[in-house]
């Protein structure tokens, strides 16, 4: 059935395209009686049922195929309990929602809302998420927006047979967009490879597809180069050869160039992390010489915030984590004040005991966090405006959370040294670093200006903790796994220079990142450790020695 | 000053004193629990604590066991491997416990084993591991590899088609050895070794942009592709982050873990994840009455109706019902009989098939392969028919080949049927 | 190299920090038992030469000799404290852990590396000399108090102290009667008066009156050089001296 | 002669009734407790269980742990955030001893390779695994492995002058380093799991009691002897030296001691003790894995010998003895909670206890003792906040 089916679509659509011009699937008059009975059948249906009404619903042109057929894909499709009634949902059913809201797959209009109790989704598995997507794909295109059109052309070109092949050449016909014309040449380009082609095809095929740096193509050309196992080559053509070596060679080329700035890009984001995470650390051990075992526990703090965050504001997922960036810095900060207020003022002169006395409040945090939220991990969602992949080609591609995240940490430093150099606050916190009793005497209230410092370090651990909750677990156990990296990396930067910081969090991810291919990253992290316990060596106080004038800016 | 730190360390050392002295009821049987509370195994352990102790509410108020009421013994070993054996010391000397549930990583449990065996106790181990071991005193109710990886390959390959292998894993003894297995299996299948790629990061790795890059790549070089996880604890929560920004969807190239479960993802949101397997001996979506009663049992316990189950749970269910099984079979609580009196013995899973513990100390278990639902639930696409009983040792390792374990007859762990010689962790 | 005559020799000595010239070209030459006052606004290099004497920095250029033989610049702090000079910092630094007597004995003339100082026992001898200056500074009834409980002049003596019991040949002392009482400042003058002859003795220091009552040849530094060098009436009325006394 | 008489004054003044009470204690406990556990019947409520028994070794060996962080951080002022390293190398030394000496007993009944050897296809055995059958050997490695580590660390930062934070933070990613190439199962070290399931240990049964009973008394003899030691050291003109140099490093260099070769070998000798500790726990424990290099377990230590009071050898035993015990009762007492009070107690005794535990006890002879509260750090912080090194 399938099979037949397949057989016939191209030539339906062909049909189609030269009856009703444009207006392809569009015009086809089908029954909503019709359309309705056939959604019915996918409430009994096994997943080999499915995906015939799946192609049934495709072929059978109704408008409404395509809201359905997404919102089966994004787990939107329900039929209700008590009326066997299917309905599209307004969003996906959630963990903690109750009811949905109802939408008529015919009118596609709301139709009231019902409880999560009465309603059955309509499963779907991976294999039939490849089926609507393709058919989704071939309704996309004819549509008039020419990037939609795109993104379905390189759908179809995932699976290159006849079929897609020959829905690729109608469109060629038709497209007005160069840049989809130009991806439909890519992927006939490809498929021409596939096939006996003679060798003018060949070499055509292999001058369109010359620079393009998406992994299938310079397997297809490889495939021209492969030998039989008696030695001779598979396609006899010395000239088809040729180019497809030449063709090979400056794939690989631009790939090293693009390799390389990717791995450039990954140390970059990897360092902001770090960064991030040390420059809270920079100031209260740095400036402060309070060894803040704690430090780890305040961006733990900072994380569950936006847990907490995203919590209260479930309908406004997008904006919570702006929201939750001064909610953790508050947090944290005001956590930091209470710690120094009450264990760390007590401490000055023995700086030593704060690591004590800090460790001793971690555990307590942990424990805390333990008994409100329970040991397991917490879901924070990523908003949907920084998910997705920045992709410059098919070679050099960044997630936007990790581009966001090396904007935010430097965004983060930058208004630190702001701070720092232009407010009062800021010359204050780098009198009383330098000269504690000269500041004083100068009428600086010194244990405000402590509270402050600590406060201002204890807040930025905590923005940090926004960023990490989009990177990784928010659970217990957060601070732990990045408190020895931040302190290497205050250290490795020179003690008391947040400059130094910067500099170093960014040094140690990048070469940790190239190293990384070559080594394998549990030796990479090993040859990053060795070379900063032998850097400290050479530079007894780090990247940016404090010298007596500047302590912690420039 | 003096004066108060006098009071402060004098009533330090009256709590410390108070606190060692306070003796425990007495005549009841003593239900030992072994997991971590505190630390980086907290996060799964926890829950494995509490059912524990779900069940031996559930078992008082059917009257308890031999007409003696059961009564849990809860320590934290916090994650740490050497307080494992510590804790254990002390649950079978000074409570003299008649059974522990307990541990989760292969090394606190090899941590315990000499303790165990030392002292005579016996442990319900209900994790998933990596085989090459059976004990005289340990229930291993958890999959071997031939009842998780090797099934979850088959199906791969069977039926969705995947010809490319990225085996990634964290660098420890599981991954190792599971993907030893699998690698064995894959070239034995007629995959060309380059056509398997195998990587390994280490514990809490946060950092996947590179490694995920290159799965992206690996996966689009014109075969189907797929990642075999056997990524541990914190490390999956950033990995599937990173999955889901890089848009790596489950139709292009699957990932299949075997240590991701409904807990696991009640930590991230699952809906970039949706379609990407995992392969289980029980799910928690998979309806049966048995299950249905247990879900609800744990949520009215837990006070908590959005708590998940999870495989480890189930096994620990198996694992209490087997333990009291035995006892009563036997008689008594006494260790020796009761081992004696476990293989053999049955009892029903919650997924609607038998465990039965086998001469090896090994049980028999469904495999599933389920897919991620958006709200953090699986969807079961495979299952194998009946179920499969657990190896000690695999099948597919050459110097595993002539190891059997058989406490029934041989009564010996590693019994080497070409030496015909007993040796190993139970040598005497 | 050098004056056989000079205990020291400085040559054309310049350390700059930052760009700034804390010592410029400085040339200096001190006699063996001489005792040397040396005076100067601040900033005028003092401490500085102190410290490249010392080994505790290295300058750009120049020499620095011992004993007409030994080139300072190649050897660190131990090297040249064994080689027998001797130095008291301007802020009094003692061991404020140490009790008076460990404070001294740590001080003593010797072997000093760990194997011999972990089965050193006192000889009569050192014993008899550790009391001897104990009774020298006045410290005998604090011997076995902890270096952290002596009042500021007691710090001093007790610096003071450990320089005998080092033995120096040549002594640097770095502004010993500061915050000193007139009596113990005339002790201490007294002390370091028959110090020299002995020993080399580099006194540097503010106390005009001290100075006075002490030094027979004084040199003025300025701006990392020597301004003016004779005894002290001499010094007194140069007008270059005079003028940067009083900036005029 | 006057001088004569108060040098003797002097001397007594010195003997502290500490030592005597920490002596008598551990007498104590290397008579008492085999004879509790093996005379004594199991019924008795004096009887020392195997339980009491290993619980009772692991804290001698914790306590010869602290014993060695105390000497280079109570007396140096060198605060080394890394010493779990030592102790786990002389742990891991033991350990490929024991692991050689369960020879053909094994699982796969390899009489050379170790079980994981087999497992991970390993041909032969590493070079670094050769003469680890022989005790002899392997003991001179349990003092030779963190000893060479220690001096090689410790030659490097000395001699650049790496001190202060710089150095507690080095040491921390040195334990860190060697904890992620102990973890790899490349290395050759059994990876995660590390070494368990011992046998024997020169010939005698591991599992036994009167075994057990025997390292104990072989802990406390150590023990007792390294405090001696150490009490010698720290009394001695190079004792003081090392004060000293925790005090004025400056100082103790224009006096003509070498600062850098004081610090190396009273930090090598304190290395070589974390070894001797960690050699002593594996047996007793009954496994070593790179956990033991986690940065957290020598950020106790430290604290151990800080609850306990710095500077005072006994009150770094004291430390882990205390600690270590809360940490066992806690973990039992209130599994789900114990963090808060081994977390209070922490903040509390920093915040009261600056001398630590050992403070309270009222005792003339100690007030020559270090007070770490008034005494200046290593770690070149003061007046709150961090001042480089002159």
């Amino acid at each position: 059935m399938r099979k037949f089916l397949l057989r016939i679509y191209p030539w339906v659509i062909a049909v189609l395209v030269s009856v009703g011009g444009q207006g392809l699937v569009y015009s086809l008059p089908s029954s909503d009686a019709q359309f309705l009975a056939k959604l019915g059948e996918l409430r009994d249906a096994t997943y080999a049922d499915k995906e015939k009404i799946i192609e049934e619903l495709g072929a059978s042109g109704h408008p409404n195929v395509r809201a359905v057929l997404r919102a089966m894909l994004e787990d939107r499709l329900y039929f209700r309990n008590n009326d066997q009634n299917i309905f599209l949902v307004k969003s996906a059913a959630q963990g903690d929602s109750t009811s949905l809201d109802l939408i008529d797959p015919l009118t596609l209009k709301g139709a009231g809302s019902a409880s999560i109790d009465n309603l059955t989704e309509i499963g779907i598995n991976n294999h039939l998420r490849r089926v609507c997507e393709t058919t989704l794909a071939r309704f996309g295109l004819s549509n008039p927006d020419a990037s939609v059109r795109l993104d379905a052309v390189k759908e179809i070109e995932k699976s290159l047979d006849e079929t897609n092949v020959a829905l690729l050449r109608e469109q060629q016909a038709v497209e007005t967009s160069s840049r989809v014309r130009k991806q439909i040449a890519i992927g006939l380009a490809l498929a021409a490879l596939n096939d006996q082609s003679d060798s003018k095809t060949l070499r055509a095929a292999i001058a369109t597809l010359r620079g393009n740096l998406d992994p299938a193509v310079r397997i297809k050309l490889e495939g021209l180069l492969e030998k039989s196992p008696d030695g001779s080559y598979l396609e006899s053509d010395a000239e088809v050869r040729a180019d497809a070596a030449a063709a090979i060679k400056s794939i690989d080329h631009w790939r090293t160039f693009f390799s390389s700035i990717e791995t450039l890009v990954f140390g970059l984001s990897e360092g902001s992390v770090l960064v991030l995470i040390a420059i809270g650390l920079a100031i209260t051990f740095g400036v402060m010489g309070v060894i803040n075992m704690a430090h780890g526990e305040l961006m733990m703090l900072g994380a569950y915030t936006t847990y907490v965050v995203q919590v209260a504001m479930p309908l406004h997922i997008g904006s919570s984590v702006l929201v939750a960036i001064p909610a953790a810095f508050i947090v944290s900060g005001l956590t930091g004040i209470l710690i120094e207020r009450t264990v760390i003022r007590v401490l000055y002169g023995r700086p030593l005991e704060t690591l004590l006395a800090t460790f001793g409040i971690s555990l307590i945090l942990q424990q805390l966090v333990r008994s409100i939220f329970t040991a397991l991990n917490r879901s924070v969602e990523t908003p949907a405006w920084m998910s997705g992949t920045l992709q410059v080609n098919d070679a050099l591609s960044m997630t936007y959370v990790r581009l966001y995240v090396l904007i935010f940490s430097l965004v983060v430093f930058a208004m630190l040294v702001l701070v720092l150099k232009f407010t009062r606050t800021g010359l204050e916190i780098r009198a009383v670093a330098q000269n504690r009793a000269m500041a004083r005497a100068m009428g600086v209230r010194s244990e405000w200006v402590d509270a402050m410092t600590f406060g201002l370090g204890s807040g930025i651990a905590g923005v940090a903790g926004v960023a990490l909750s989009q990177l990784t677990n928010v659970g217990p156990n957060l601070g732990q796994a990045y408190i020895i990296d931040s302190f290497l990396v205050v250290v490795f930067g020179g003690v008391g220079n947040i400059w130094g910081s910067l500099v170093g969090g960014m040094c140690m991810g990048i070469v940790d990142e190239l190293l990384e291919p070559y080594s394998g990253a549990v030796l990479a992290k090993i040859i990053v450790l060795v070379a900063l316990i032998l850097f400290i060596q050479r530079r007894p106080q780090g990247l940016f020695p404090p010298t007596g004038r500047a302590a912690e800016s420039q | 000053m003096k004066f108060k730190s006098m009071l402060v360390a004098s009533s330090l050392l009256v709590a410390v004193i108070a606190v060692g002295g306070v003796a425990r009821a007495q005549d009841t049987i003593k239900v030992g629990v072994l997991h971590s509370l505190s630390g980086t195994m907290a996060i799964s352990e926890t829950t494995l604590k509490d059912t524990i102790l779900m069940m031996v509410d559930e078992q008082n108020k059917k009257g308890g066991l031999l007409g003696k009421k059961l009564e849990a013994v809860v320590v934290d070993p916090a994650s740490n491997w050497p307080l494992f054996a510590e804790k254990a010391h002390e649950l079978l000397e000074k409570d003299k416990v008649a059974v522990v549930f307990g541990c989760w990583t292969s090394v606190s449990r090899k941590s315990v084993l000499p303790v165990f065996e030392k002292d005579d106790g016996l442990l319900f181990y209900p994790v998933q591991y990596e085989g090459e071991e059976s004990s005289r005193n340990v229930i291993y109710t958890g999959a071997a590899p031939n009842q998780q990886a090797i099934p979850a390959v088959d199906y791969l390959m069977n039926e969705v088609g995947v010809k490319r292998w990225v085996l990634e894993g964290t660098d420890y003894v599981y991954p190792r050895t599971t993907n030893k297995i699998l690698e064995a299996y894959l070239l034995a299948k007629g995959v060309k070794s380059s056509n398997i790629s195998i990587n390994y990061t280490p514990f809490g790795f946060s950092d996947w942009q590179a490694r995920v890059a290159f799965i992206k790549k690996f996966g689009s070089e014109g075969l189907k592709t797929a990642v075999v996880s056997t990524i541990n604890g914190d490390a999956n929560v950033p990995f599937y982050k990173e999955l889901a920004n890089e848009k790596i969807s489950a139709e292009d190239i699957p990932v299949v873990a075997f240590s991701v479960g409904e807990e696991e993802l009640s930590g991230l949101d699952a809906r970039p994840l949706v379609g990407h397997l995992a392969a289980w001996n029980y799910f928690e979506s998979i309806n049966t009455p048995a299950n249905r009663d247990f879900i609800n049992e744990w949520h009215a316990y837990i006070k908590n109706p959005k708590r998940t189950t999870n495989d480890p749970m189930e096994a620990h269910y198996i694992g209490f019902n087997l333990w009291v099984k035995a006892v009563q079979k036997a008689g008594t609580t006494n260790v020796d009989k009761v081992i004696a009196a476990l293989p053999g013995l049955e009892t029903p899973n919650l997924t609607g098939g038998i465990a039965k513990v086998l001469p090896n100390h090994h049980i028999t278990k469904p495999v599933y392969i389920g897919e991620v639902r958006a709200d953090g639930q699986f969807s079961v696409v495979w299952k194998t028919k009946g179920e499969v009983p657990g190896d000690a040792w695999s099948k597919y390792l050459p110097e595993d080949k002539t190891i059997v374990a058989d406490w029934v007859t041989l009564n010996c762990g590693n019994y080497n049927t070409a030496t015909k010689k007993c040796s190993g962790q139970n040598y005497k | 190299m050098g004056d056989t005559s000079h205990i020291l020799d400085v040559q054309e000595l310049t350390v700059s920090f930052d760009g700034f010239r804390a010592l410029n070209g400085l040339t200096l030459g001190i006699e063996r038992g001489e005792l040397r006052c040396i005076i100067g606004p601040n900033g005028a290099g003092k401490t500085t030469m102190m410290d490249v004497i010392t080994g505790k920095t290295r300058p750009e250029s120049g020499t620095v000799t011992f004993a007409s033989k030994v080139d300072l610049l190649e050897l660190d702090e131990p090297e040249i404290a064994q080689a027998g000079i001797g130095r008291k910092f301007q802020k009094p630094t003692v061991f404020e852990q140490l009790t008076v007597r460990e404070n001294l004995e740590l001080a003593l003339a010797g072997n000093k590396s760990f194997l011999i100082t972990l089965l050193a026992r006192m000889t009569t001898a050192q014993e008899d000399k550790l009391y001897d200056v104990l009774e020298t500074i006045g410290l005998m009834e604090q011997h076995n108090d902890l270096g952290s409980v002596l009042s500021h002049g007691q710090k001093q003596w007790l610096e003071i102290g450990m320089l005998l019991m080092q033995e120096p040949k040549l002594l640097l002392v770095d502004e010993p009667v500061a915050g000193m009482t007139p009596q113990e400042s005339a002790h201490t003058a007294e002390l370091l008066q028959s110090l020299a002859g002995e020993h080399s003795v580099v006194v540097v220091e503010h106390d005009m009156d001290f100075i006075r009552s002490i030094a027979k040849r004084v040199t003025v530094l300025h701006e990392g050089r020597v301004l003016a060098e004779g005894d002290m009436d001499q010094v007194q009325n140069d007008p270059r001296v005079i003028e940067v006394y009083l900036g005029v | 002669m006057t001088t004569r008489r108060r040098y003797t004054l002097w001397v007594s003044a010195r003997r502290d009734p500490g030592t005597r009470w920490f002596l008598g204690g551990l007498v104590l406990i290397g008579v008492a407790v085999p004879v509790l556990n093996l005379a004594v019947p199991a019924s008795s409520p004096f009887h020392v269980s195997s339980y009491g028994l290993t619980l009772i070794g692991k804290y001698l060996c914790y306590a010869l742990l602290a014993l060695a962080v105390d000497l280079i951080w109570g007396y140096c002022g060198i605060l080394s955030l890394g010493h779990a390293a030592f102790f786990a190398l002389g742990g891991y030394a033991m350990g490929m001893y024991l692991m050689r000496e369960i020879g053909p007993r094994g699982v796969y009944g390899n009489p050379i390779l170790p079980d994981f050897m087999v497992f991970l296809n390993w041909k032969k055995l590493p070079w670094f695994w050769y003469g680890f059958n022989h005790f002899g050997f392997a003991l001179l490695m349990m003092l030779l492995a963190p000893g060479l580590l220690g001096l090689a660390f410790g030659w490097f930062a000395f001699r650049s002058r790496v001190t202060g934070v710089y150095l507690s933070i080095i040491t921390q990613a040195l334990t860190y380093a060697l904890m992620l190439a102990f973890f790899r199962n490349d290395t050759g070290f059994g990876g995660n799991n590390g070494f368990t399931d011992f046998k024997d240990i020169l010939g005698f049964d591991l599992r036994s009691d009167g075994v057990h009973d025997v390292l104990v008394v072989i802990s406390a003899v150590v023990l007792g002897v390294s405090y001696l030691v150490c009490r010698k050291i720290v009394a001695s003109r190079a004792g003081r030296v090392i004060q000293a140099i925790r005090d004025s490093e400056t100082r103790t260099r224009f006096l003509g001691y070498r600062v850098e070769s004081f610090k190396l070998w009273v930090f090598v000798f304190s290395t070589v003790l974390a070894g001797i500790a960690g050699a002593l726990y594996v047996p007793q424990i009954g496994i070593i894995n790179p956990s033991e290099f986690s940065p957290i377990n020598s950020i106790e230590v430290v604290i151990w010998v800080a609850v306990g009071g710095r500077g005072t050898l006994y009150g770094a035993v004291a430390g882990a003895f205390l600690v270590n015990y809360a940490k066992t009762l806690f973990t039992t007492s209130f599994p789900d909670a114990w963090y808060y009070a081994l977390g209070a107690l922490f903040v509390l005794v920093t915040l009261l206890l600056p001398r630590g535990i050992i403070g309270l006890i009222p005792n003339r002879a100690r007030t020559r003792e270090a007070d770490p509260s008034s005494s200046r750090e290593g770690v070149g912080i003061k007046d709150g906040r961090y001042q480089p090194h002159s």
